[in-house]
């Protein structure tokens, strides 16, 4: 199944064609606040109306289009709002056999009880809807939106109001459940855990434009410009210029220092004076406190090492975060908590970034969007 | 005390009443959710009656019930009654007239109701008219007792077009309001005093129920 | 008329039994005609007995023009008005008056009232209006009170009785003679006259209440000269001293 | 055509409507919010007007300002005129009979206010008269519009009381209703007729405005 | 400064004295969804009336007594909702003015646009309100409650609706603010991350009871009952039981295989036969792919070595979550995405505890909830 979308409205102004196969059948939507993810369901459920020339089409069946609009409640699209939108006056097993009504009357209250058990909310069947709590609600909305089963999921921040554990499983449950009925499912989320552990693909929306599109894992590792790197939490974004091409590799210098390394599609694309952002992951960078001499390393294990100063140190729950200065250059790595015992701030420490872990962004300055991003 | 004359008045309160919540509900929700530019137009005609002087809307019922006029005299060649200085004269008078203190207080109601709610039913496959009853209208509770109270209390109160198009008929058209009038003017202010307080306590009995029951949903002040 | 530095015309307000609608206005229309200064007057017109209890609670009234002497007197005993204001002006005459088109036929009198294809009778309410309470006297001396309960039908004053039956809303009414002379009503229906001495004769009277402006008086005076007089005999009022041919 | 009469009521309407607006949300944002079990009873007293005839009402208000009462008397001595059959007098008479036409809408519409910002505005320092006036209110206007809209209808629309303490005296007491059912006792048809019409026009024209200037707010109906 | 709380109301049951100094001023509500987090939010600011026998009291002023109850308005709490609860009638200035009316009329705007600024917001002055964004909303929403400088603050998930970088910056920002204005905090978060990075102490409530409150690491560190240390994200929670003591050291049989272990405070309390559960975060499990021999160690280094079999890899950003069958126990662990490359379901892994990954919590079955709790 395709789903192709062409919008403009407000900051929106995205394209986006959706391979939505029942084998991986989860597209996320990822992006930062604001950049129009909301928008874009609201638009693909006809709850707004882009502007004229957008179009919106599940394969050969055209919802908004020059010459027609399908009501909402003529779109087969399961939809959870990110603020829930439950039925303060219905119960909650009203409020998920609300949309049942196509099912035979005595089918219902099964469906909506799978549905329930489904997104573990089970339990809540005899709460008042108002008195759920965030999570309580979002879990409810969620069996609401998937009851009827419909041909394509929306759902906005699915999780985003659950605890941890809770979170892991229901990660886990909705995946399998989108998996067995294969519905295609567009997914905002902001968690890029959950975007990876769901998503088949994923679409990165900043500023209202479709930065990339693709499989999640390459879209992961490969982010195509600058604001998707940052917005797929690439810590660490270093402006740097190539200073020479030597055969396939580039020498790079970043503030005080410089790399070699090897571009991605080779060093085609990139010469002399080019500008470029140089992308490294905090975890993969390794922190040692040994203290061993700046080094700079053209094989593939070791592009860089580097002497720096730690700036600060924060829990993060499984890993500690370091702020580090190396060499004028502010970095970022996050180390497993048994290594940062070992360290505080103002430490030095060794810095090396494996030569896999970087990662190089063609940076054209005013405009980013990558052309026919 | 003329109790005819009480027992006519909730009659045909009662009967306005349940009329109204049968049809307004469904004018309002037209009028509330139709994006078409005119509804603001069919809003004002609805509210109208609001505006006419009970004297005015009788004058027009007067001509348009009275035998000189097509319709009267189609109603009473097929009754064998003239529609004038009856009940059910009184009750088309009554209905025209309290429409707009159904439709008005629901309309308001249904302002307010969550726009997402509405946009929730919606995506979940259903029309206007079932989003109307199943969300609408009950998100609109307060609204719905508001226009019941009102229609009822209205036409309990309505005074003109009784007078001019009722005839004064004990039993039939001599409505309470009618009645302490006469009481009034004939210096009898014993009669229109004690039939003043009947209305009054039962009135206010029927009033407080109605709005304890109603409390229920009121957001009381946050525990101060 | 005046000029603008002239003063504020004399305001009378006129409070009428509703069976002078039409022979009032021109007597009005007549007597300021007549007058060298300027004289504002409003009429009221209504049934008899609402103005009594108006008036009884401050209405600002000048002169009261009753269907009935008792409604008058009334006024003086309570002390609205002096004993020797009282006057007489005409005595009220009743019709049953149907319109063209109706299934009365108003030629029988109260008696046609009960034939069966009559199925409305409007009238002035009893309780308040003295045609209403005259009519009900003529049809309980006729004999006929109790066949026409049913299809009894009270305006809130005679004018209001008369309404119901020229909108053809009611097929016949007990009505003043007065208004069924009136030129919106001539030509639309027929009458006869009720016998004067079927029901307790209208004496109809007015008072000039205390406090009125002098004017109110004048008003009064003309009403009972012979220029009043005659217009009221067009609308077939009897004069006052009418006793019976 | 009167237009003195049409004059009076536009102007009785108006100035109803201004001291209700000023009055109910005060007493609305009263009974609203506050958790004591009495204000049923006193929400009920508020709805009485509604409930009792105009005829009722204007018994007891000529009762009460008539020369024979102590206020009358009072009113009397003291302004040197009466208060019945005076402007003033169907001042006070229609700003009790419309008050619950202004508290009902303003209450539905309270009642449906999110409760979560009235406690937004709580936690904030606010107390409940500055969280009515900058929270509840704002949010209530298609409630206030309403009261309005229903408030200035009925005053123009009042018949049974202004007919009974009013005395129909022209350019004092003599409102648009009173004289058309003049004309139509009078069989004047025709002035009947314009009158109404007048009316009618302006009626609409005025409710189109309204309703066209409040409809910014409307929820319409999801793009279907 | 002392918040001394003690409340029930619905699920609440709760007694918790909350130290609040000004140079660590944040205290974490950790727990599951529906444990009563926000309830107790409520019952603190007043918004919620609790059972009689409730106390509520900052310092020596009691807000809900046996005798008194202030009302919220007067309480000087700032209260950011789950549900953000702005103004939709007034613009994002007014809404962040709105409680400054106890400020002198000149300095309100300046102080509405330093708490916009602050919780990075400033951006969003001129945007109608009802049109921001989940997460727009949210920043809003905390700017209003932090433009005031109450003397107490309650934040319910204050960054819930924002994009990892987002909510990375905020974070710090926000400490920072804190920290500056040394303003005692009760918040509540579902991210433990976020509770770590934030909270200098956490309370953790499960099913309305606090079962844990202390220093953060402390608490992240040593869970007191299971139920906190499955909110804590503690992955795997292997129940077993002591099968013998040996001098300081505990043998104990979980499943199929044993461990000897040192008890965190000394054998003492622990005897044969007493249930135990064993708790090891998943970031802790080494996991080679080299098949070395079963072993049970007993040093520090290593607790215990066993075969595995993987049974499903997940990406989540930064690392990969295994699932492993480790002689039918399933546990969980997490390895570097470097690592996970060569890892896929069905293959055999050798998984290794080290001795100071293991806790151990007592077992009591039936409730849980620790004496004094
Ligand atoms: N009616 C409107 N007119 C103009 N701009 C609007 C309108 N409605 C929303 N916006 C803006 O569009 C942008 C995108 O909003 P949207 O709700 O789609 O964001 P989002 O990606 O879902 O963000 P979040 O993750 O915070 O929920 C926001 O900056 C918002 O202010
Ligand atoms: N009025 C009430 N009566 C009884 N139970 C209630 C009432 N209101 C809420 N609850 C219940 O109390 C529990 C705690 O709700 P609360 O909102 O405090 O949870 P929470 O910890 O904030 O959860 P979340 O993280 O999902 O927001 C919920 O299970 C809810 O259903
Ligand atoms: O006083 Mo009248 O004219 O009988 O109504
Ligand atoms: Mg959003
Ligand atoms: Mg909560």
């Amino acid at each position: 199944m395709t789903l192709a979308v062409r919008l403009r409205r407000h900051v929106l102004d995205a394209e986006l064609e959706v391979q939505l196969d029942p084998t991986g059948p989860v597209t996320v939507l990822f992006g930062p606040s604001g950049a129009g993810k909301t928008t874009l369901l609201r638009c693909v459920a006809g709850l707004d109306r882009p502007e004229p020339g957008s179009r919106v089409a599940l394969d050969d069946q055209e919802w908004t289009g020059a010459r027609q609009y399908v009501p909402p409640q003529h779109r087969p699209v399961g939809y959870l709002f990110q603020e829930h939108a439950l039925f303060p006056h219905l119960s909650v097993l009203g409020n998920v056999s609300y949309g049942l009504h196509r099912l035979p009357r005595a089918q219902r209250p099964r469906r909506a009880a799978e549905a329930l058990a489904a997104t573990r909310a089970g339990h809540l069947v005899d709460t008042p809807t108002p008195r759920l709590s965030g999570g309580e609600g979002q879990r409810v909305a969620l069996a609401r939106a998937l009851a009827p089963e419909p041909r394509l999921l929306l759902l906005d921040e699915p999780l985003s109001a659950l605890d941890t554990p809770t979170r892991l499983r229901l990660r886990g449950d909705l995946r399998d459940i989108l998996l067995r009925l294969g519905t295609p499912t567009l997914m905002v989320t902001h968690d890029l855990g959950e975007a990876l552990a769901m998503g088949d693909r994923i679409a990165v929306l900043v500023d209202g434009r479709v930065h990339q599109h693709g499989p999640a894992r390459g879209v992961f590792a490969r982010p195509a410009t600058v604001s998707a790197a940052r917005a797929l939490g690439m810590d660490n974004l270093l402006p740097g210029h190539v200073t020479s091409t030597i055969g396939d590799q580039l020498e790079i210098s970043v503030g005080a220092w410089s790399m070699r390394t090897n571009p991605p599609s080779g060093a085609a694309g990139y010469g002399a004076g080019d500008a470029v952002m140089v992308g490294v992951r905090a975890e993969e960078i390794c922190v040692t406190a040994d203290t061993e001499p700046d080094a700079r390393v053209g094989d593939a294990a070791c592009v860089v090492r580097q002497r720096a100063t730690v700036t600060a140190v924060t829990p993060e729950g499984s890993r500690h975060r370091l702020e580090l200065d190396v060499h004028g250059v502010p970095m970022v790595a996050t180390v497993a908590n048994r290594d940062a015992v070992a360290l505080c701030a103002g430490q030095r420490v060794s810095v090396t970034v494996p030569g896999d872990a970087v990662h190089l962004i063609p940076h054209h300055q005013p405009s980013e969007v990558p052309p026919g991003g | 005390m003329d109790w005819d004359a009480v027992e006519l008045s909730l009659r045909l309160a009662g009967a306005t009443t349940l009329i109204l919540l049968l049809v307004a509900p469904m004018l309002a929700g037209w009028l509330a959710f139709s994006r078409r530019r005119w509804t603001v137009v069919v809003e004002a005609v609805v509210a109208l009656p609001l505006v006419l002087p009970p004297t005015v809307l009788g004058f027009y019922l007067l001509v348009a019930l009275g035998t000189q006029s097509p319709v009267g005299q189609w109603w009473a060649e097929t009754t064998g009654r003239p529609l004038a200085f009856t009940f059910t004269g009184l009750l088309i008078a009554s209905v025209l007239h309290s429409l707009p203190f159904a439709v008005q207080p629901l309309l308001a109601a249904f302002a307010s109701v969550d726009r997402r709610l509405v946009e929730a039913s919606t995506v979940l496959g259903r029309g206007w008219w079932s989003t109307l009853l199943r969300v609408v209208l009950p998100l609109s509770r307060h609204g719905v007792v508001t226009a019941a109270v009102l229609t009822f209390a209205h036409t309990i109160g309505e005074f003109g077009v009784v007078l001019m198009v009722g005839g004064n008929i004990p039993g039939e058209t001599r409505t309470v309001a009618i009645s302490i009038y006469d009481s009034v003017q004939a210096f009898d202010y014993a009669t229109a005093g004690r039939t003043s307080l009947v209305l009054l306590v039962f009135s206010l009995l029927v009033l407080v129920v109605t709005y304890a029951l109603n409390r229920g949903g009121r957001p009381a002040w946050p525990q101060g | 008329g005046a000029d603008a530095t002239a003063e504020p015309a004399t305001q009378i307000h006129i409070a009428a039994a509703s069976d002078l609608q039409f022979a009032l206005d021109e007597v009005i229309r007549v007597a300021e005609q007549d007058r060298a200064d300027d004289l504002s007057v409003s009429v009221t017109y209504g049934s008899s007995g609402t103005f009594v209890q108006q008036i009884a609670n401050g209405a600002p009234v000048d002169l009261y023009l009753s269907a009935d002497q008792d409604y008058a007197e009334q006024l003086i005993e309570d002390g609205h008005a002096d004993e020797d204001s009282l006057f007489r002006y005409a005595v009220g005459r009743m019709v049953v008056w149907a319109p063209e088109d109706s299934p009365a036929d108003p030629d029988q009198g109260l008696a046609g009232l009960t034939a069966e294809s009559v199925d409305t009778v409007a009238l002035a309410n009893p309780e308040h209006a003295p045609y209403g309470a005259a009519a009900v006297a003529a049809l309980e001396d006729a004999g006929v009170y109790e066949d026409v309960s049913d299809k009894l039908v009270r305006g809130e004053n005679i004018a209001q009785a008369a309404e119901f039956v020229r909108s053809g809303n009611a097929d016949v009414g007990v009505l003043a003679l007065s208004l069924a002379r009136a030129p919106e009503m001539r030509d639309e229906g027929s009458y006869a006259e009720v016998p004067l001495e079927s029901f307790p004769r209208l004496n109809q009277a007015g008072v000039v209440l205390a406090e009125a402006p002098a004017e109110a008086e004048e008003l009064a005076s003309y009403l009972q000269s012979s220029d009043g007089q005659a217009i009221l005999a067009d609308y077939g009022f009897y004069p006052p001293e009418w006793d019976g041919d």
